[in-house]
């Protein structure tokens, strides 16, 4: 599975993209980002204040329910800011 | 119909009479043209700001202007739409958006405009970084005002 | 605060980026800039037109402008606004009209926008004549939806 | 007086200008339409179709009960088409 981190959760997570293996068991995106927290202190960090993360797998906007592969590329970032 | 949506994210600048003139060459059914140019200003929050970087998610990015284009084309009526959205290191005074619409009369060019702009910034994935000039860095915070503009045009498909 | 506006009514068309420099330079404390571009239709209730003309009341033209523009930057809190309107001959495809509001932020600089041109089209003293393919002439009718359009907004001042 | 035509009440009348002297008795817009419309068969015709005729008293729009004076400057056009 594909990882993106954008803006401020780049920033925390210390790298903008990564690759790694789904484990068994884990089908939404909850539960991604509940894994994802145990990875390091710097993605701990960046998913502390939850209500502030947005979510897009493969380039959809999705919610904590979203179901996903390990086929998908899964995009967390802040709030969108442009215009 | 060819797709009558262009859009762009680039670095560099756009010129606003450049963009309306491919917009409309060739073409003598359209009566009005709207447009929203957004603008680096030099304080935030009171404080002045020396640079703003802008920061996007490439290829979602313009996979949802494409949709809010097309949104905006079905229910406004539209013409013909343009979109461009500049990234990378900004200066206060230039450029960062440009949306244009247009349509056979100003209410739908407008109407298209104003919707545009609404869901460009609630919906389209770029992010803004201030630098302020005492050399201090922060992401814009979004704010809530713009999804509530989203929101009074209803639901985006 | 010096005089926001700039009033002009010419034969000669108009350039957007010139005017949007104009109106912008050397500040940084605009956010945003709305903008309508009024162009000639090449047919009018379906029948091919050749040409449009343009007639103004001279002096009262630039008087009603002013007041419009002078309303919309009190109104909308408006930096600057631009009207510029051409008279004399005009085909199709052609400018009419170029109106330009900036604001610090975009709702206002929108609004200020759609403000200008409901009530240019309602209270500015200028009439189109069209002149049709098979040669016959005729004075376009008021539209009463520009009637309703500019009430919307309440009574001007 | 300063008279001005505009737009199709220009073309009917024949001119677009003329100075006239305002007899006694007439003091309002209303007053000097019916007066105008005897001056000609233009004059009459310009005026025929009350409803579409708009009046401006020295460059500000005026209502059929505005009060003139021989020093005022009054113009007659349709309903504006501008924009």
């Amino acid at each position: 599975m594909k990882l993106l981190y954008f803006a401020w959760l780049r920033e925390r997570v210390g790298h903008g993209e990564e690759s790694v293996a789904l484990p068994v068991g884990i089908t939404t995106v909850a539960e991604l980002i509940t894994w994802l927290r145990g990875r390091s202190p710097g993605h701990d960090m960046a998913f502390a204040h939850g209500r502030l993360v947005r979510c897009a797998v493969n380039e959809d906007f999705a919610t904590p329910d979203t179901v996903i592969t390990d086929r998908d590329e899964v995009a967390f970032f802040p709030p969108v800011t442009g215009g | 119909m060819a797709d009558p949506a262009l859009i762009v994210v680039q670095s560099a600048d756009f010129n606003v009479s450049d963009e309306i003139a491919r917009l409309t060459a060739g073409r003598t059914d359209i009566g009005g043209i709207g447009s929203f140019i957004g603008v680096v200003r030099g304080t935030a929050g009171g404080r002045p700001i020396t640079a703003m970087t802008l920061e996007h998610y490439p290829g979602m990015t313009e996979r949802a202007l494409s949709r809010i284009a097309d949104q905006a084309i079905t229910r406004f009526d539209l013409q013909g739409v343009t979109l461009i959205h500049r990234v990378g290191a900004l200066a206060p005074g230039d450029n960062i958006v440009l949306v244009l619409a247009c349509a056979p009369h100003r209410k739908a060019a407008l109407d298209g405009t104003a919707f545009l702009i609404d869901w460009l910034k609630t919906r389209a994935p770029f992010w803004k970084k201030e630098r302020f000039a005492d050399g201090t860095e922060a992401w814009v915070d979004a704010r809530e005002a713009d999804d509530a503009a989203a929101r009074l045009w209803g639901d985006l498909a």
